[in-house]
């Protein structure tokens, strides 16, 4: 016979304000195998836990129900103060009466009926729990980190310090990401490729960090600490180790009118290219799509049109047969950092997004966005830093900056802030006057959302120093008209239309996960939230882990974020890895599935449905040895205890450790009681 | 085709009757049919929501009513005014808490709330390629062919969205797609969608001439020769108030409704369209239209004769050489 | 017991429904968690079990609840391509399929058992699905048809009558191969 | 006009269903309005004003009846808090309440306008510019071209009237509408 100790937690007010925890125990203490049931205002408490163990050693308990909050929040807690009191920890058991009754409720003769079921439920259950060892699997102590911006660089850079291997993945043809597009950087103004090139240089050339750049990941296997990734190494047309990065192929390549992404469209490239002089590691890839070799083979040309590059590659590097290969990499754990892209206004846009047909959808050629801004200040831009608009390649005199296009705007979409538009456009104003003298830079905003260190003391900087005019509304149209680009706002605090004939305007687009974010989040089996930011495993105490043990997230693929808020998320995920490798073996709940030889009769459904292919077939014999079956066997280092396999058992002889059918049925059962 | 439920409106029954006159030739060519909803009564106009929220619900929902009754299951609302009300109140009474149950009562007859609203730059658009055709076989020299035209949606063919939704409300293009289908070219212009004044016309003339003014401007700047519009109230805010709005001197610009240009575009005669109504005299603007397209045809025919001669020099030539 | 949200029905009838839910604990249990952290306030009229994974929910489950006098299940697990065992949601989602029309061969009426798919951010929508739910089994008044089966003393821990073999077949299998 | 129990912006909601809490006081309706040069309240003000139940201000003001209805507002707004149908819900609180300060020529537009139907089911532009002249007392402004109108066949001197009148009385009674 079971003796079971049962206490409920008042949990201070909150679950005593609707739940009569008294009544609760009082109820509990007669129930057929209870032999003490005790209410507390703090059970989680240090007086709380010891009142809990001390039960067990005077009553010798068999089991423990906790009535108070969520298993989610505080199981740990009591599991080890009952291992701490000699009581198997898994006979320990919470009864949720917290998240699920008191709070949900307000009639507190309901709450205490329904609080009482909860408990004698789980009571219940214990009754059925078994004592129980944890599993003890080992960590492969590499991490891949996939995202090779300013946050993927810095973990990969933290782990690799911490003296573990770092496979880092990148899918464009150099790391680098969005930082090394921007020219100085607020609130300090300094150059971003001065800060940034040293980083990537030292990512490049450390010992434990594997680089692998135009790659992309195609398949994720495992679980923590034991992760397969099978990573796409796309076709790049150039041999890594043969190429010397001479560049004689881009000087040869016909086709060099391609906009550059690198540049935002306002610079040209040509079809075989290192995106930027700094790129790493300084070797070209052949983008087929805009090669005309490529155009031709897919007209169907009989023979090749060009291979300009190749004849001009004395490395003899370039292959145009080369196809997507495929490497595979055992980590131990997942960074995700793969960043953002901007909100583009024009016309086609992705699922619940509108775009901007006010301002044109686009197609002024005088309203850019702010990395084109940022690419036309940068001294190795372009214009090589002279602020000349696109349109006529003439100094704008008057500049109008866009705050919150689409951010803040549910209308087209998005409802979040993007966080950093008031401090860029700041700093675009900062300096397009240090570079335009007698120019008007002219900002529409609605806040002002300076919360930093030196933030906001920059962004009044703009105003009261270089003489930025700031306007508080939102633009309602903007329209070309002559070379001009018309402005309709509204200037909210002196009650005006205001109507302004600009030269060039900025928009201070949104900030956007990257394309393929949710693919990728199912890979991992990580979530996301509605705007596709993957979605941390707790806004305030875990914000940089996900709900996928082993998978952590960096920088502003999880939220908008800026260069500090990404780096040091980076070194926050470096830390964690580095703390899950600290260990040679990881503890496992045991909650996995066991197979009933006597009872299997080896038709190895389970195997069918296995989700991790943990089950397999196993011959058993009898006492002489001979071969006398064949039966399904689990194999606990893989299986992660979903119990689909126990659902699907047709002589029931698989269960699952934890949720065993005795344990789910006597749950049902006790409800009967609830008349 | 089955005919379609026609809701002409009270303007084109008075100030628009040009509209109505047009759109009737235009649809005969088309072969559209058109059977005016009988006994059918005013939509209510602005003054009927500015007025009551339920009465400018109910108003429009007579007749919606009507064409139910009637057997219809869309029914053409050229007027932009009364388009916007009549879908305003479909939209309305199919989202609104109670306001289907409520409307049959109000009305005093059933209604099922089940014709579609479509307007007539809509009509043209879906038959643009037989405009298209028609106009390419037709005899006389299409006027249009190269005159740059100005489309104006104004606010009510396109806003609120929920409402109208055939096209963009910032960028719309369907009346641009009519205009380019009629052989004319549709400019790419800035006031497309802005407001002219509306109901003010009469009660705040200020008003619509400040406002009318900005559009005839930028029309005029971006190098239209007229400019299309296919709602009354904005035509005679630009048309009648466009004397009072042009400062000494200035050229007029005429203001055809979609459905006179289409007419013109199928070789209709200008007076079958209507377009004697109009206040800007439209005859100097049409006299130019049909010079310009008899000089392009004499000039077509030469061209062509030109060229055939040379290729007979050029067979001469070679007999002489071999 | 009556519902904290809408009394209308239980006015019409006096009948509060009782209602078992098998929800899986990453989403559903996680999502109603989110509900109380939110407190967002619901019928009262249900009892969460909670699974690991609706993978792991055996039809039996459902049966046995409405024979222990349960008026109505609720089933809810993580979204189509979001279970957190990757697939088990699948598996659940096709073997309801099937099992509906079980359900109605065995005399229970559809209409008292919801399927819904609740993730760990959508508390809201756990709210909404207990009171439909309650809202919906109320209005189909109580289910009493398996009342008769249920053996006169309930035994809990292990569960006497045409159940037992129901219950725990395993157990009985290994009595017969020992 | 009498003292409501509920505040402004619960009428308005109950009305329109639009909270205007949403707004953000973002000013684009105001930027595109094409009356805002014209008008002292301009949409966003209107809508803060409901926020902060200046029932007053808001209704007592001539701007809400300079309001075109051209739905400019609405289409651009961030928050779809549609200030153009939150003015028409203010216009007609003020309507029932009483104490519109309505412009007399618009006043007199409208009117003539709603009086129209009721008479003849359709609007009979003739009988409602003399109808309009009379109410709102201009009767020189545009006199000049009613001769031009009529011979252009685009007035006609006698109303057509529908047969199913008593239809559009009823409606009326039943909104309660007595232009």
């Amino acid at each position: 016979m079971s003796r079971i100790g049962v206490f409920v937690c008042h949990c201070g007010e909150n679950i005593a304000r609707t739940v009569d925890c008294a009544a609760v125990a009082e109820a509990l203490k007669d129930h057929p195998g209870v032999a003490v049931a005790e209410d507390y205002k703090y059970m989680c408490s240090d007086p709380g836990q010891a009142l809990v163990k001390k039960a067990i050693e005077d009553n010798n308990l068999t089991g423990v129900v906790i009535a108070a909050c969520s298993p989610h929040m505080h199981e740990k807690t009591f599991r080890r103060a009952c291992d701490q009191a000699g009581l198997n920890k898994f006979m320990c058991e919470m009864a949720n009466v917290r998240e699920h009754c008191s709070w949900i409720h307000e009639d507190r003769g309901e709450a205490t009926d329904k609080a009482i079921d909860i408990t004698r439920t789980i009571v219940e259950k214990v009754k059925h729990n078994r004592p129980l060892e944890s599993i003890h699997i080992p960590v492969t102590k590499r991490a891949l980190v996939i995202g090779g911006g300013i946050a993927g660089i810095q973990a990969a850079l933290d782990i690799a310090d911490g003296g573990h291997e770092v496979v880092l993945i990148e899918k464009e043809a150099s790391i680098g990401g969005h930082m090394s597009q921007l020219s100085e950087t607020f609130p300090t103004l300094d150059c971003s490729q001065c800060i940034l090139t040293p980083r990537m240089v030292e990512a490049y050339q450390h010992p434990n960090i594997k680089l692998h750049t135009w790659s992309e990941v195609e398949k994720v296997e495992g679980y923590i600490g034991n992760f397969e990734v099978t990573i796409r190494k796309k076709a790049r047309s150039v041999d890594e180790d043969l190429c010397n990065g001479c560049g004689d192929c881009q000087a040869a390549c016909p086709a060099k009118r391609i906009p550059s992404e690198f540049e935002a469209g306002l610079g040209k490239r040509t079809a075989i290219y290192v995106p930027f002089p700094q790129a790493v590691p300084n070797i070209p890839v052949l983008d087929r799509e805009n090669c005309t070799l490529f155009k031709g083979r897919r007209k169907g040309l009989a023979k090749d049109v060009c291979g300009k590059c190749k004849e001009a590659c004395l490395k003899a590097a370039i292959d145009f047969d080369t196809e997507d290969t495929f490497v595979t990499e055992a980590v131990g754990a997942i960074v995700v950092a793969t960043g953002f892209k901007l909100y583009d206004i024009g016309r086609e846009q992705p699922e619940g997004l509108k775009g901007y047909g006010e301002y044109g959808y686009g197609e002024v050629p005088d309203v850019i966005d702010g990395l084109q801004f940022e690419r036309l200040a940068s001294a190795s831009g372009p214009t090589e830093g002279a602020i000349l608009r696109p349109s006529d390649g003439k100094e704008p005199k008057t500049v109008v900056f866009v705050h919150c296009v689409g951010s803040r705007d549910p209308e087209k979409g998005i409802s979040y802030c993007s966080k950093i538009c008031c401090m860029y456009n700041a700093k675009h104003a900062m300096l397009y006057k240090h570079k335009v003298h007698d120019g008007r830079a002219i900002a529409f905003y609605m806040d002002i959302r300076a919360a930093g260190k030196g933030y906001d003391e920059f962004s009044r900087r703009a105003i009261e120093e270089d003489g930025a005019e700031y306007v508080r509304g939102r633009v309602s149209r903007i329209f070309r008209e002559g070379d001009k680009v018309k402005v309709w706002g509204y200037d909210t605090l002196s009650g005006e239309q205001v109507v302004i004939d600009a030269d060039m305007v900025v928009l201070a687009t949104a900030m956007r996960p990257q394309d393929g974010i949710r693919e990728l989040a199912q890979k991992l089996s990580v979530s996301t939230d509605e705007h596709g930011f993957i979605n941390e495993a707790h806004p305030k105490l875990r914000p940089v882990e996900t709900n996928t043990a082993g998978v952590f997230v960096a920088g502003a693929c999880q939220a908008p974020r800026d260069i500090p808020d990404a780096v040091a998320m980076a070194s926050a995920t470096g830390a964690k890895v580095l703390g899950l490798f600290s260990a040679d073996e990881l503890e496992r709940e045991p909650a996995v599935a066991v197979v009933d030889e006597n009872t299997c009769i080896g038709c190895m459904r389970c195997e069918l449905v296995c989700p991790y292919g943990a089950i397999e077939q196993r011959e058993i014999c009898a006492v002489d040895g001979h071969v006398c079956g064949q039966v399904a066997y689990v194999n606990p280092g893989v299986c992660q205890g979903c119990g689909t396999c126990q659902a699907v058992c047709l002589s029931k002889s698989v269960e699952l450790q934890t949720f065993t059918d005795e344990q789910i049925f006597s749950e049902i059962n006790a409800l009967a009681y609830w008349e | 085709m089955t005919d379609v439920a026609y809701y002409p409106g009270c303007s084109l029954h008075g100030t628009s009757r040009e509209f109505d006159e047009s759109l009737r030739a235009v649809a005969a060519e088309l072969g559209i049919g058109l059977a005016e909803i009988a006994d059918w009564s005013c939509c209510g106009a602005s003054s009927g929501h500015t007025t009551d929220h339920l009465l400018g619900v109910a108003l429009p929902a007579r007749n919606l009513a009507l064409a139910e009754a009637q057997g219809f299951d869309t029914v053409l609302a050229p007027c932009a005014a009364c388009y916007n009300r009549l879908s305003a109140a479909r939209l309305a009474i199919a989202t609104e808490d109670g306001l289907a149950e409520r409307i049959p009562d109000v009305l005093g007859r059933p209604f099922a709330n089940s014709v579609e609203v479509h307007n007539a730059v809509e009509l043209l658009r879906d038959a643009s390629a037989t405009i298209e055709q028609k106009v390419a076989v037709a005899v006389a020299p299409n006027p249009l062919k190269g005159v740059k035209l100005a489309a104006y949606y104004g606010c009510l063919l396109v806003r609120p969205f929920e409402v109208c939704g055939y096209d963009d409300p910032e960028q719309p293009t369907s009346m641009d797609d009519v205009i380019e289908a009629c052989g004319a070219d549709a400019v790419d212009w800035d006031m497309k969608v802005e407001c002219c004044g509306g109901a003010f016309s009469v009660s705040r003339t200020a008003s619509v001439l400040r406002l009318g003014r900005a559009i005839i401007e930028n029309a005029r700047s971006h190098s239209a020769e007229a400019i299309i519009v296919a709602c009354p109230l904005c035509h005679s805010n630009l048309d009648l108030r466009q004397k009072a709005m042009a400062r000494r001197g200035e050229e007029p610009l005429p203001i055809l409704f979609v459905t006179e240009m289409v007419g013109l575009a199928l070789g209709l005669a200008p007076a079958d369209l209507g377009m004697s109504r109009h206040f800007v005299d439209t005859a100097p603007f049409m006299t130019r239209l049909v010079k310009q397209a008899a000089e392009r045809v004499v000039a077509e025919k030469l061209a062509k004769e030109e060229a055939a001669a040379k290729a007979a020099a050029r067979a001469e030539k070679q007999k002489v050489s071999a | 017991m009556s519902d904290a949200i809408d009394t209308s029905g239980a006015a019409a009838n006096g009948f509060e429904p009782r209602i078992t839910a098998f929800v899986c604990n990453w989403c559903t249990y996680t999502g109603a968690d989110l509900a109380g952290t939110s407190r967002l306030h619901m019928a009262s009229n249900v009892r969460i079990i909670r699974l690991p994974c609706t993978g792991r929910i055996d039809p039996l489950f459902i049966i046995k609840a409405f024979e222990r006098g349960a008026d109505g299940v609720i089933v809810s697990g993580c979204h189509p391509a979001d279970c957190h065992y990757t697939t088990g949601n699948y598996h659940a989602r096709r073997r309801f399929a099937v099992f509906h029309d079980i359900m109605e061969f065995i005399g229970v009426d559809p209409r008292r058992m919801t399927f819904s798919w609740v993730s760990a951010s959508e508390g809201a929508k756990w709210r909404d699905v207990v009171n439909e739910a309650v809202t919906n089994v109320r209005a189909l008044g109580p289910f009493d048809a398996y009342r008769a089966l249920a053996p006169e003393d309930a035994g809990v821990a292990t569960p006497a009558g045409p159940a037992a073999e129901v219950a725990t077949p395993a157990a009985t299998a290994k009595a017969e191969a020992s | 006009m009498s003292v409501p129990s509920r505040t402004l912006a619960a009428e308005v909601r109950e009305a329109t269903g639009i909270n205007v809490a949403t707004c953000y006081q973002c000013g684009k309706c105001s930027a595109g309005c094409p009356m805002a040069s014209e008008s002292d309240l301009r949409p966003h003000n209107v809508m803060r004003l409901v926020m902060q139940d200046r029932r007053k201000d808001a209704l007592g003001d001539q701007s809400i009846w300079l309001c075109l209805t051209c739905e400019t507002c609405s289409a651009r707004c961030p928050n779809g808090c549609d200030p153009a149908r939150v003015i028409d819900a203010v216009r007609e609180i003020a309507i029932e309440a009483g104490g519109a300060d309505m412009p007399r020529t618009i006043a007199a537009f409208h009117r003539a306008f709603l009086q129209q139907i009721r008479s003849n089911g359709r609007l009979h532009e003739m009988g409602m510019v003399v109808e309009y002249k009379l109410r709102s007392g201009d009767l020189v402004k545009d006199a000049n071209n009613v001769p031009a109108m009529v011979s252009r066949g685009k007035l006609s001197l006698l109303p057509d009237r529908i047969d199913g009148l008593a239809e559009i009385k009823r409606i009326f009674e039943k909104c309660g509408v007595t232009p």
